[in-house]
């Protein structure tokens, strides 16, 4: 394989002089991380109640940026995927592998605080609404994902395949999306976008960005964790099966 | 905040619960890794 | 093309001689017979959730088929033949995408108008559904080879092929069950929905094979 | 690539092949020679990577590294036949479909059909014509499989294990037909544990390089 030095994706693409770089970023990630999450919380709590929503605002600190990250940790896999599969980036299937996990949970909190959401605000605890409803597809998309990851043993053929699988997954979820706003129209016509009104509060906007570069920062933090302990197991794995 | 305390508590707790359970999980697999390792590495 | 035209015509062969459909249209029966048992005999609820009923009952069908498309080819070495082949992996991909819409979609959609009085289907819902099964149909192919070409290295592929399939087959299933649906209204056939279908079946049959020949070459051996 | 005596003689180089599987190196930087008309025999123990050579070179298995070159021209799908462990037969196609669907698959878009009663003959199957592949012995499918061999001309064959399940008249008969093409210019790989009498050639693999 020829490595061009001038390259920087490729000069990263040798394990360790990704670990040093890993290792570098480790620390000052986690404690952003978890500076920034607290600043979140502090200012979300800070905020005062929606004239609409009431205290139920809260929940939004952590739903919508949530589901911003069930989309980003989607887009991000599928990415990664197309550098691994088509310019061949040994690490890509590592962080696509290390970034399906997170991406689920981040999408899993979007689905349980909309529920939670939904319960007080419409009286129920779901409605198939375009938006849950695609968020739903998704996490049943990032589980598919997750699975071939596991079902298949050989690790070249689950790379491969659950790359695959990334790029078509993230076609059709655009295509979800769709669907899903036209069925959305058809069954409940004079239905309001939830979300959509007419400009943020301030008061609203800064928690939420906050806590949304929160996320982003546990994101990579929990990323950068994964991909160096899935290193280190397979030089140890290498290691066990040259004793042998 | 008395009136829905309930769903905003408990927003936050699952989502505590499942972040939690994320890094909790990473950083111990990350650190079995390194243990794992470290004894036959000679740098760290 | 003489490659594509005799996997094409062995596959419906095969189909045929191994009683793939006769499966299929078993499932599709039964599964209808049990909705009256969930659901209650009314008949004007039953009329009113026959076409998605129909579609919901066809694509788990259909999903039952799929476990098989690429295994028994993994198993007796025939993508190696396939790969080897003179012509390209894509085109004879095509032509067993074909072949399974030829022998399980096309038996599917002609015995729907029978299907359909289990359920209590409109007349006028009928027409529109079997069009729309029609039209989707290469899609429905498509999509779900996608998800057997992954799993082919699997053992138990039945599940996991499901679960991968399924997203993929959202948007069809909204056009496909809606377009139906909305003949109940009294709408005629729903030509954009119709129109969405043939799109997403045209995109399907160009862009799976890619998906699925990149899957196979890796996969397979 | 219609006469089968009209293979132009040349050597099949191969270079630095690695291969890899199940996240190993099962061969790494492995170069050899075969000769023009030369049929090797590579031998050595299970899980040495034999089949994955020969997979690699039928490009049915992704190299990581290195390249095979028949003569000038690097070896392509249609210039090889390779018959592995699966037969490719489909189990519910009489011998005759299966034969007349393994021509349509591998030959070229303008070549002319064999007259497959003349090739069930040779393979000694004329009495089985009519039966489903699945119906046939082990060493009936093998032959079936070896049917390509005689159907499609091309100058390189891959053989893995080609004597499992033959017949004592079946390796007599595989043995002269791979002396023929060789004789006609044509090359022969074949991987075994048992010794090949065909072989001209031998390249132990040894394991862990």
């Amino acid at each position: 394989m020829r490595i061009q030095k001038t390259d920087w994706l490729h000069y990263y693409a040798n394990p360790h002089r990704f670990m040093g770089l890993a290792q570098a970023l480790f620390y000052p990630l986690w404690v952003c991380a978890i500076l920034t999450l607290s600043a979140g919380l502090y200012l979300g709590f800070q905020a005062p109640p929606d004239y609409q929503q009431g205290e139920t605002v809260r929940i939004m600190f952590v739903h919508v940026p949530a589901a911003w990250m069930a989309l980003f940790g989607y887009s991000f896999i599928a990415f990664v995927s197309i550098l691994a599969l088509i310019f061949r980036h040994p690490l890509g299937h590592l962080a696509a592998r290390a970034a399906a996990p997170i991406g689920a949970c981040f999408t899993l909190i979007a689905l349980v605080t909309g529920a939670l959401w939904g319960q007080p605000m419409w009286g129920t605890w779901w409605v198939w609404d375009a938006r849950l409803t695609s968020v739903l597809v998704l996490f049943f998309v990032y589980i598919g994902y997750i699975s071939l990851w596991r079902a298949i043993e050989s690790p070249e053929k689950a790379s491969r395949a659950a790359a695959i699988l990334a790029i078509v997954g993230f076609i059709n979820v655009p295509i979800v999306k769709f669907s899903v706003d036209w069925w959305n129209t058809l069954h409940q016509p004079a239905s309001v976008s939830r979300f959509a009104r007419p400009a943020i509060h301030p008061d609203i906007l800064y928690p939420l960005l906050v806590m949304g570069v929160a996320f982003m920062l546990l994101f990579f933090a929990l990323l950068i964790t994964r991909m160096q302990s899935e290193i280190l197991n397979q030089r140890a794995r290498r290691r066990l099966g040259g004793d042998l | 905040m008395s009136d829905y305390g309930f769903y905003i508590w408990a927003s936050y707790g699952v989502s505590a619960v499942v972040l939690g359970g994320l890094c909790f999980f990473s950083l111990t697999d990350y650190v079995r890794a390194r243990r794992a390792l470290n004894p036959t590495e000679a740098k760290v | 093309m003489r490659a594509a035209y005799s996997v094409l015509c062995v596959d419906i062969l095969l189909a045929w001689r191994l009683g793939s459909i006769s499966l299929v249209l078993a499932f599709l029966f039964i599964a209808l017979t049990l909705v009256p048992f969930g659901v209650g005999p009314e008949l004007a609820l039953l009329k009113r959730l026959a076409p998605g009923l129909l579609w919901v009952v066809i694509i788990l069908a259909l999903l039952l088929s799929l476990d098989r498309l690429f295994q028994s080819d993994a198993e007796d070495g025939g993508f190696d033949q396939l790969m080897l082949s003179s012509q390209p992996l894509e085109l004879l991909v095509l032509a067993k995408l074909v072949a399974h819409f030829i022998a399980i979609i096309l038996p599917l959609s002609l015995v729907l108008p029978i299907a359909g009085f289990l359920v209590n289907i409109d007349i006028a819902a009928l027409f529109p559904l079997v069009v729309s099964v029609l039209v989707a149909g290469p899609a429905l192919c498509a999509l779900g080879a996608i998800g057997s070409a992954l799993a082919v290295s699997v053992r138990r592929a039945g599940l996991l092929t499901a679960l991968i399939v399924m997203p993929l087959y959202v948007p069809v299933l909204v056009f496909g069950a809606n377009s139906a649906q909305m003949a109940l209204l009294g709408g005629g056939i729903a030509l954009d929905a119709i129109l969405v279908l043939a799109a997403m079946s045209l995109a399907a049959m160009l862009l799976a094979p890619l998906a699925i020949s990149a899957a196979l070459r890796g996969l397979a051996s | 690539m219609t006469d089968k005596s009209a293979y132009t003689y040349v050597q099949l180089d191969v270079h630095q092949l690695g291969v890899r599987r199940g996240g190993v190196m099962v061969i790494s930087n492995l170069s050899f020679t075969v000769k023009a008309q030369a049929a090797l025999m590579v031998s050595g123990p299970n899980g040495v990577g034999k089949t994955s050579l020969l997979r690699a070179l039928s490009g049915l298995l992704e190299c990581e590294t290195g390249v095979a070159k028949l003569g000038q021209e690097n070896l392509a799908t249609n210039m090889l036949h390779y018959v592995g462990h699966g037969e490719g037969l489909k189990g519910q196609l009489t011998i005759t479909e299966n034969l007349n669907f393994m021509f349509d698959l591998l030959g070229e878009p303008d070549e002319e059909r064999p007259n497959i009663d003349g090739l069930l003959s040779k393979i000694g199957l004329l009495q089985q014509r009519n039966q489903m592949a699945s119906d046939l012995s082990a060493g009936q499918k093998r032959r079936a499989a070896m049917a390509r061999l005689f159907m499609v001309p091309r100058q390189v064959w891959l053989l893995d294990e080609p004597f499992t399940a033959l017949d004592l008249g079946g390796r007599v008969w595989l043995s002269e037909a791979v002396r023929a093409h060789c004789q006609a210019g044509g090359i022969v790989v074949a991987a075994s544990h048992e010794p090949l009498d065909f072989a001209t050639q031998y390249l132990t693999l040894e394991a862990g390089v």
